[in-house]
């Protein structure tokens, strides 16, 4: 059904669907900006298009030159990748307007995924239980002072078309959250145009876990076995694994059959990932729904099997899918993120890779736009590339990460390796013990022991 | 250089005689850079110079078509962008100046097919004046000289696609 | 039990045993020659040795200086690899008195797979069908030809010591048979120093198609499902997968059971591959048995999710092992060996890398020695790399290969990458329609074609 | 440069004539570097100059010990290699003889601890003359000097393991 796919991203996701495209038989255009003239997914894909200058409003997030590269490559399809306008519901509505297949969720349930608090109101609604917090935005420190105290301190405010921290503070007390809310209002406001906040209860001690989707377009929704994302710094996630070491079968049953039901009560299509915390008594809470693949896909895939990508075209395209093996969860996997940073003050280090071996052999799958000789833009996120370690356990996946990031050879930036190969090292890491405080604590561990 | 032969310094040239001292070479080193030769050598009068840098260029674009030459995608852009990117320094030290597509789209010389071209090479522009229309998204964007001047050449085809930054236009500014 | 492990061996065989090794915690040590300075086995090792100049005979098969390099550095375990002196008896022997652990299985088990004949005659008695021919070896052409008339010709000629398709000779009839006997002998002196030939009955249209046994030290030998190997030039695999398009799940069956049966009757330990003809009504003959790790192990690990050099690592140094998976076969797996060389000319092509990019993502797998701005010296076999493709399917491993090799980049030397691609788009491979002969039709084939 | 101001000549200076002075060729060296100019070549009137550089390192002798500086294990050999061909090529400029191991194995001074060493720095050995035993497989083997000369470095430690090709003396043969 689709013969063209535009991809209107960049970096390790773009050349990820151009090759999932290609073994689809899928003839794919990459739009770059200037400073992408050199990129892998650009070189690789079957025509490119320059969409603007570096910056990413002029480019990446350029809708008109976008859609005039589809004109002018005859394009039937746009992937959008993460990130840029993946989330973009005006986006997406736009690309049906013209005529495009959007591979992505439909619009409305992209617009819905990006109010977090009708968000979660709405998969209240549907059954998923979330925490106890204002129902509806709030722009009014007297209301949030009522309902913080009806919920008991502590809360955590966030901004309602929030992500990535922005907003996000938490309150002790009704003091802190005077001081607070209009500083986090101000930042909602300043991040995403729009100052409404919500509240919830915060809780402790929790862990980031989140469930992956595939929503077909006869209202089947298949959930997955569950990622676990505690491993954070500034909710920027680090090191995913799958299954989670915290997580029993009884819950992992539970969480999947109760976002396989609500899902398909909204209508849910295509990709998307429902974001838990999970608290000291495995009980979770939905927090919210992101419309669009992921970046921690990949460990999905292995310990299944398949590919999400391709199966999100083919959904996209109308065909009929399926997985072909019994989706059962097999082994364990662990993504790494490589970043271009220092992997101490995180401070990013693009320029160029004059010398790269990206590690490889049994259980190692490497996604990455990166090649030897490449200039690592500064414009854009530091990722670099995602190491993927596949083993029959959790002990042997930690291993078999921990060889490859010792044998991977990156030369002329720095990169958060060092950093992944601390984490791999950590008595509460290997033992399982770890929530989203933890790269706090262990940074603080680490501060500390260096200042002996 | 004696003070009695100063001359122009055309990009390519440097007519000198007799002695040469450090200032005089500097300049021409820096000329050298700054037109990306790789070697110069000159012999007036008894003087023979010779200036090399090393070739920049390293692998990426020495990028081949995967799967060799026949089979597999080819990725000849950024061999393109690299010659397009030397064709655009030549230009500009001609004195060139230079109109590239501010969008992507389709581009059209004349405002329709039975007009003619909105300039031609060797016409005389005003700046503001039309010099061809990029369509995009069903909307007809004309694009206007930003200088006064010749034009010395036309890069876009008639009713072709073209991507952001590409070269259209060629305009040597009138002084 | 071992600490150790000095790798008697170079290029990807010699990175997969370092990674392997890494994982088990497990120090190793590369032995070089002056030609492999720069080789990544060299340089991701704990602990290197040069051991001599470029030479094999002076380096690689040096026994002297590879058990000095033992000495200097104190491993306790050779692993050596495939090649070089990996099926040499005596070397495993002198090992042993060295008080070394070899990576491999006991001496006698060599010296008997060494002997093609010898080889040939004991499976027979333990069980495996093996092709009509002579019981011993031959010396004479009289009795060369008296055998031929019993058995009926076609006959093909191999050398006892044999490998490689040296010293081989398919005769149709008696003429030829008197014509290609001495020079067989010749070339088998040649190569092996040994003239000794035998004969068996030639089948022609035959499948190579060859099982995985380990065998753990206490008798036990598992079997895994067949690799099809029949994608060869001269008797160098070029493509192999699993399972075999061809072999149904009876005869998969049977010939495992045969194969674990007639290996634990003579005591066999450690990998090794047992070969079979197979005839177009799926009857299949032993051949010969390799006792060590084969180049196309990784497809069967992809299928099982198994780690074989791990597996190993584990039987030598006397370590209970087991599988963690339940042994089935799931999926399908293809490799491609890219070479060095001429795609048309088979010339090989060493020289220096100038730019690389290897595949990665989804379901592939890469075992290479090969970076960026390394230079392929001529001394050696020219294999570059392995891609390996799993998929749920055949067809999906096709296509993915073929989408990766398309993607693979190698700037500076020649590659087989674009034969490859050639034989993963012709129609009888598809159809899995293919044989020993198939190189030789399809170059002709090829050839025909482009004369037209 | 004149020949009352003859000075010496080290490895980036270059004695002339006529109107360049040491001083505007020392600026000329590092307008070569600092603009990765490769080679630069002047004559005139008498004055030739010619002035090279080598081309920079290429990647593979730039790889670090993987997994970052504190992690991961170290691949300090190649640079040692490295390190160790340009002392060699330094070496043997001089005009020294090396004397390489041609096996692997534990080097000796002496023939046995209570002895002393075969040959000291400064010594004349002739050709044939015992220099030092390496141990391997138990064997015990003589490396004999193969030019007459005079011992100028010795480079293996006593008890210490060699590899081949390793250096182990360095002889400045008699001639």
């Amino acid at each position: 059904m689709i013969s063209k796919i535009l991809i209107a991203n960049r970096g390790e996701i773009a050349l990820r669907i151009v090759r999932s495209a290609r073994e689809l038989g899928i003839k794919t255009v990459a739009v770059y900006s200037e400073a992408d003239r050199q990129a892998l997914h650009v070189l690789l894909a079957d025509e490119r298009v320059c969409i603007g200058p570096a910056k990413a409003s002029e480019s990446y997030l350029n809708i008109a030159n976008i859609l005039s590269a589809v004109d002018i490559t005859r394009a039937d399809a746009i992937h959008p990748g993460y990130g840029f306008l993946a989330e973009n519901a005006k986006f997406a509505e736009i690309c049906q307007a013209h005529g495009l297949i959007f591979i992505g969720p439909p619009p409305s349930i992209i617009r819905l995924m990006g109010d977090k608090n009708k968000a979660r109101q709405t998969m209240k609604k549907a059954g998923l239980p979330i925490l106890p917090g204002s129902d509806t935005v709030i722009e009014d420190l007297a209301i949030a002072k009522k309902i913080a105290a009806k919920i008991g301190f502590p809360v955590i405010i966030k901004a309602a078309a929030g992500g990535g921290g922005k907003g996000m503070r938490i309150c002790r007390s009704s003091s802190q959250l005077e001081d607070q809310f209009p500083i986090a209002q101000g930042e909602a406001k300043a991040a995403f145009n729009d100052p409404s906040l919500y509240i919830e209860k915060y809780v402790s001690g929790a862990r980031h876990i989140e469930i992956q989707i595939v929503g077909d377009r006869k209202g089947k929704v298949i959930a997955f076995g569950e990622r676990e994302c505690s491993v954070q710094r500034k909710y920027q996630k680090l090191i995913e694994e799958t299954p989670s070491p915290f997580i029993d079968e009884k819950t992992r049953r539970k969480m999947m059959k109760e976002v396989e039901d609500a899902a398909s009560k909204v209508g849910y299509q295509s990709l998307g990932t429902f974001e838990f915390l999970v608290d000291e008594n495995r009980k979770f809470y939905f927090m919210e729904a992101n419309a669009r693949v992921q970046v921690e896909h990949p460990i999905t895939e292995m310990v299944y099997g398949i590919n999400l990508i391709k199966a999100q075209i083919r959904i996209a395209s109308g065909e009929k899918f399926g997985f072909p093996f019994e989706l059962v969860m097999r082994g364990h996997a662990i993504e790494c993120r490589i970043n271009a940073e220092d992997p101490a003050t995180f401070v990013p280090s693009p320029g160029k890779i004059d010398f790269l071996v990206l590690p490889g052999g049994e259980g190692i799958r490497v996604d990455s736009a990166a090649y030897g000789g490449w200039v690592v833009p500064p414009d854009y996120d530091s990722l670099v590339a995602k190491i993927i370690a596949y083993a029959p356990n959790r002990d042997l996946a930690i291993r078999k990460m921990r060889a490859a990031l010792e044998m991977t050879t990156i030369v002329g930036i720095k990169t958060n390796i060092p950093l992944h190969l601390d984490i791999l090292s950590n008595t509460d890491f290997l033992a399982g013990r770890y929530n989203t405080q933890f790269m706090d604590g262990h940074m603080a561990a680490k501060a500390a022991e260096e200042t002996l | 250089m004696n003070d009695k032969n100063k001359q122009p310094i055309g990009p390519e040239e440097c007519a000198m005689s007799g002695k040469i001292d450090y200032e005089e070479l500097r300049k021409l080193i820096s000329l050298l850079e700054e037109k990306g030769l790789s070697i110069f050598e000159l012999e007036v009068e008894g003087l023979k110079v010779k200036i090399g840098r090393n070739a920049p260029q390293p692998a990426p674009s020495a990028i081949a078509p995967p799967g060799g030459p026949a089979a597999g995608p080819a990725a000849p852009h950024e061999s393109a962008a690299a010659a397009e990117a030397r064709a655009l320094a030549i230009e500009v030290a001609k004195g060139h100046h230079m109109i590239t597509s501010p969008m992507v789209g389709t581009f059209y010389r004349a405002p329709d097919p039975a007009s003619p071209p909105f300039v031609d090479i060797g016409d005389v522009v005003k700046k503001g004046q039309t010099l061809c229309i990029i369509e995009a998204m069903k909307l007809m964007n004309e694009i206007e000289a930003d200088v006064d001047g010749t034009v010395v050449e036309i890069y876009g085809e008639n009713a072709k696609p073209v991507e952001y930054g590409q070269k259209l236009f060629a305009i040597l500014p009138s002084s």
